[in-house]
């Protein structure tokens, strides 16, 4: 990848019952990069939707086929956090995978809105060989606070 | 495998109203035990469904896609749906997906039941 | 391993801004496996006692060398989880991973103590080739409430 | 890398003592923050430090350490060092550590500032 070895890789079983522990790593992960609350659980929601999306889409359901999920922090400006989501399910045409109206109100249909509303980047793609490739970024505000000096560069020793 | 469903569901009647409480994160794994009870609410015909989100810290647009099937069953059936004690996380996500206007949201179980 | 391919398997970066997210990680799994929410964040502990050694004494607080962390589902009695902690940083005389005397208190030696504490297993051995590795198990009680139904093997599609 | 140390620390100085209140979790990454800050403490010689835990949902050894260190200087100086306000999870984990007789612990602040 761009920015070399990834800072956390999950590989995890495409079952539902695993989104809880997704969501929770991410959004901690997120918090220590400097995300607001809001930002953390809305990122969170973004992960969720993309991975039940490679469940129900991808694996047609399956829960036992794998899932790779990868972040990086983003180091321009005020930092972020960057995570790619890959899998070996069938590939699908990339234009295929988009929102639909909002207007006409109907259960199912938000997941793309949601992830797409989130983040800043969201990028689909063919994997080399099998699967897809889902790359979200997002960066924080630069309204947010001062970019804190990480505590582990300057030494820690707790 | 051994595991919790993630999700308590609490259900109360009241004044010819269905209340229901779902307890947890309502995603993927767990809104299908929310509209299975969602369902067998509306098998009774209530009046009025009322759902309690108080104790719903995160929803996915699983929850929000079984909210929307249940808010056109109630329609049909002319009976009123109503989802009241959102928490601020909860209200984000329906905002984001534009469902805020579409439902009835109220702030208590009291004005749920007149709203 | 014996039971398979892990169900989760996290490869993070020895950099202790990561703890907070693979405790979370696995706090959140423990509870969909039927922990109660004190042996969650017990679990969660241990697992980051046994990071933060890793991290101290196998890397010597180097941020950037690789840390795995696999869990599974124990399918026995009322199931539980199987952690298993790994690394490649130095291989250590296993009879030297122990605690000290609680009773002369001071600063540090507690770590592995609170794993012991909280686990029900706890074996460390040498890897093949490089590194150490640490097995934890820790079972529902017998007394929890009874064993659910798994959602997702009943079909969801929500 | 941009990131947050989690962990803020509230210091109030108040009838000849010092209230720290760390908020978040203390782990390894972040007990070298409340470290510094009870040194910066201690250095002030109050007759009474007392640490404020209400904020704290998450403790590991390094936080235990810390304060076990802080303890020690404590003593050397005569002075009392007070913990209070913790939470069941974090009682829990002294607890474990089997240092739940070894520290001053009190309920509210306004105990620990006469405990
Ligand atoms: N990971 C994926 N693999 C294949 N197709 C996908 C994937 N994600 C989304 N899609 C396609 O994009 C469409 C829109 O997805 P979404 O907005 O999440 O709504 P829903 O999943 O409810 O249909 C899906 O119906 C599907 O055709
Ligand atoms: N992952 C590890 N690799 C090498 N040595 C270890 C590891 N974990 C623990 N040890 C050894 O066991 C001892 C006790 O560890 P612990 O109880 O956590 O206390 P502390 O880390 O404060 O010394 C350590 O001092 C160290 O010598």
């Amino acid at each position: 990848m761009k920015d070399g070895r990834p800072h956390i890789m999950v590989e995890m079983l495409s079952n539902p019952v695993y989104l809880s522990g997704a969501r929770q790593l991410v959004s901690s992960v997120a918090q220590r990069l400097g995300f607001d609350e809001v930002a953390c659980s809305q990122i969170a929601l973004a992960v969720d939707e993309a991975l039940c999306n490679v469940i129900r889409h991808g694996y047609d359901r399956a829960v036992d086929r794998p899932i790779w999920l990868s972040l990086w922090p983003v180091e321009e400006g005020k930092g972020g956090l960057r995570i790619v989501i890959e899998d070996e399910a069938k590939q699908v045409d990339v234009d295929a995978i988009k929102s639909r109206k909002l207007e006409d109100v109907r259960p199912g249909g938000l997941g793309v809105h949601i992830i797409r509303e989130v983040m800043d980047e969201v990028k689909y793609e063919r994997r080399e060989g099998a699967g897809m490739r889902l790359t979200l970024v997002k960066r924080v505000p630069m309204t947010a606070g001062p970019k804190a000096t990480p505590k582990c560069e300057r030494g820690c020793d707790g | 495998m051994a595991e919790r469903t993630g999700l308590a569901i609490g259900r109360e009647e009241r004044e010819g109203a269905i209340i229901l409480k779902p307890e947890g994160d309502v995603d993927m794994s767990c809104s299908p035990a929310l509209r299975d009870a969602i369902r067998r609410a509306q098998d009774a015909r209530p009046k009025r469904l009322v759902v309690d989100l108080s104790a719903v810290e995160y929803m996915d647009s699983s929850g929000l896609a079984t909210l929307v099937e249940a808010m056109k069953v109630a329609r049909g059936q002319k009976a009123a749906l109503v989802l009241c004690n959102m928490s601020a996380k909860v209200r984000a996500i329906f905002e984001i997906a534009r469902l805020h206007h579409y439902f009835t949201i109220t702030g208590t179980v009291e004005d749920a039941m007149i709203g």
